[in-house]
């Protein structure tokens, strides 16, 4: 029988190791597991290098991870943002590296990885110094530029709802890139507000289908980011 | 809409004045997306007879406004990660799929802040490419390479007074030849192969006014003055 | 006010123009839009390139529309299947020229050229003779050949509903190539069994944006490919 | 099983004892797409205490049986075009995303017809290479690129009596090294470095009967006989 649900959250990251690429889920808040991050940080793995859009607020989740000294590097579009001091603060003393890709571009290169294209053209960034160094080339008379995939050992996801063959919902625009990473990891952990059973889901709807998807964890009332920095929260 | 003849500090329009002055252009039917800050402001300016469709990158086509207060979900939220809502009509999509919207050409137009234009269309904002600031992108790359038509709202001049306008940018860029028009606190102006192309002066700014704060030609409105209000994409 | 509803069906496809490449939904006769096809028929464009994994059955749908001699060229996977010859015979006799892709190729040429990728690398093919002639490449070991986005004018898809925005949601593996035709394509003309009201169809739910849809019309009882062919049907 | 001595025309598996014996390698948990043909009966076999899901390239994974008589959706449906069902905790997905799944490596299996096989495992499955043909490849070449393990499901020899499993592929190939594993009519074998190794013989077929039908050296069973179940992927 497939039975994906793990009812320990600390045994569902027990074997992510010092070193490992972990994808992590959300745009800001939305999405961003922040349980998942905590039993990471409890679980203590190091030299870490963390894909993610942002790099956290305040001093719990992401921000937490790196606050730890656990990320060693980031591969991100958008490292700073109101509320966001620890990677500033690490990336000016140089005790973390930092990968800066456009958005969209760090979208299809996770898309590209989970879907086994070792590489892609892209317009994005052309003239600009993030395509410094990279392969050129003119399609159609317009030029682009040569992006990479990118896989990861681990995701770290959070949707709504998911039964035990890992078929995942989200909520509004806390999907972002959850779907994508859970593709291009190769172990996926989501955490959800809910559990159903087979066929609770409809095959219409599921966005991310369990073949996709390794451990699910049930956390019914997920903290907020936004609120546990209102409140001056810290991790641990 | 008229200058304030009472406060003279003032030259040209307020930030909400830019707002409504450039969704004024905004045809019915557009698929719209708004960078933060003052574009976020052009949403509330639409004309209520025309139908626009906001797309935000993190996965929302559809945006609605500000939610009610208390009425909000942490989880819905746009680019600038402000609470917002979902219209009847809406659709939620992954990130991968949300840039084939903006790098495939489907959006019809990107409103975006600026640092500096130059007279040939780049774009620079993302970095003043100083030594010590966290170098942040985001999805503007991938805006101005992939919508059918970018706008630059912005103030004319920097808060030092400099030309934002200019002949060449200085700053890291954001994508090469992509503006297609500008619109600030002094004017409309159109980037065009001979270069800076006034459309329009704010009421009561005088086209010596713009120049002497642009740093490059400024073509004059050719007459008889017929004002384009161009729909690309 | 935004409204892609088209009543007219012929209108719909009116502006096809002879020499047009059309991208047209289906796997076999599961998302075949039949009745935008026979409507192409009556409008009498010629000279088209079709995209279609498959090249038809019987003489109604696809098959019909290439018996009529409108099809120049065909791009697809899969050219032959039971019940199926048209196709057979005008390639035979010459009279139909065939870019013949991998399934998952034509899929992934399709969805880049509706995300602005131009030319993606791919393991599949390599070693045989469709991948002769194509720029081959290394990444870690393993190689790979360079294939190319693929746009059209026009896309023929079936949906199971949609709204006025163009928001469109399928039926079962209906689905298939349709929303990634849809956004390959500069016309994207979709036939629903069903329209339904703005806010009809969950946000979370809704496999084809309205963004790529310009526009929708409503067959609410479409034909069965192959209860047509097993009656002997033929088009027009 | 057992081959039946009445009847003397008939040596090794019929086609669905062929589908049995593959059947009971196919690991609980395991994602597999079944081709078309003889691979379609595979999943009927599968023992019952093992969960296995179905992909078809079309855009279902949690594949069910086919439908009651007058139950069915002709919207839903195999790759090989026949009616099926879907099993609760299904999902469907569009064709780019379905070869994700194939191309991204996520299967686990993928069980194939072949009209040759080499002894480096390479495939040739799409195509005689007669002129006349009309060529149709589908998504084989996509699935023996990306799926964790192949293993081809075929008789050993063809109509006319030739060997199947060759030093080299005549017929155009599918892909170039990437069977890993053979069941046959006749036998079981492993696709290796060293050549094809036997893992198997079917009731009451000799070593030598086998080797007379295969166009290649065929290593015999080491000996202690360890008979690996190999879950590849």
């Amino acid at each position: 029988m497939i039975d994906k649900l793990q009812p320990d959250i600390h045994e569902a990251v027990g074997n992510i190791h010092d070193g490992a690429t972990v994808m992590i889920g959300g745009f800001g808040e939305a999405g961003s597991p922040i349980e998942l991050i905590h039993a990471l940080i409890d679980h203590g793995a190091t030299g870490l290098t963390v894909v993610n859009n942002n790099t956290g607020t305040g001093e719990v989740g992401l921000a937490a991870l790196i606050a730890a000294g656990r990320v060693a590097k980031m591969i991100c579009s958008y490292p700073r943002s109101v509320n966001s001091t620890v990677f500033p603060e690490q990336y000016r003393a140089g005790k973390i590296e930092l990968e800066l890709v456009p958005q969209g571009t760090l979208a299809e290169r996770i898309r590209a990885g989970g879907a086994g294209i070792p590489a892609f053209f892209t317009a994005t960034s052309v003239g600009t110094p993030l395509a410094e160094g990279k392969e050129h080339r003119t399609f159609e008379g317009r030029q682009y530029v040569l992006e990479h995939g990118l896989t990861a050992d681990f995701a770290l996801i959070k949707g709504r709802a998911a039964d035990r063959y890992g078929n995942v919902v989200y909520n509004c625009t806390a999907r972002n890139f959850a779907p994508i990473m859970a593709t291009a990891a190769r172990t996926t952990i989501v955490q959800v507000h809910q559990v159903v059973e087979p066929g609770g889901l409809d095959p219409e709807c599921v966005i991310t289908p369990g073949i996709f998807v390794d451990r699910v964890v049930e956390v019914a009332h997920p903290l907020h980011e936004s609120e546990l920095v209102a409140a001056g929260a810290r991790y641990p | 809409m008229s200058r304030n003849d009472a406060a003279p500090e003032r030259v040209g329009l307020s930030r909400e004045e830019m707002a409504r002055r450039l969704a004024l252009d905004i045809p019915d039917g557009a698929y719209v997306n708004l960078g933060i800050g003052i574009p976020e402001l052009v949403a509330g300016f639409v004309p209520a007879d025309r139908e626009v469709v906001y797309h935000t990158e993190n996965g929302l086509l559809g945006m609605g406004p500000a939610p009610a207060a208390g009425e909000g979900d942490p989880e819905l939220i746009n680019a600038g990660k402000k609470q917002v809502t979902a219209v009847p009509g809406a659709a939620f999509f992954h990130h991968a799929d949300s840039f084939v919207m903006i790098r495939g050409g489907h959006l019809d137009l990107s409103v975006l802040g600026a640092l500096q234009v130059s007279v040939g269309g780049d774009l620079a904002n993302w970095s003043t490419g100083a030594p010590d600031a966290i170098p942040a992108v985001g999805g503007a790359m991938d805006l101005v390479n992939g919508v059918g038509a970018v706008y630059v709202l912005t103030q004319h001049c920097t808060r030092h007074g400099e030309p934002k306008l200019v002949e060449r940018c200085t700053y890291p860029l954001t994508g090469v030849g992509v503006v297609n028009r500008i619109y600030t606190d002094l004017a409309v102006i159109d980037v065009t192969p001979e270069g800076f192309q006034l459309v329009e002066l704010s009421p009561g700014v005088s086209f010596e006014y713009v120049q002497e704060r642009t740093g490059a030609p400024l073509l004059p409105v050719p007459e008889p003055h017929a004002r384009e209000s161009v729909a690309h994409g």
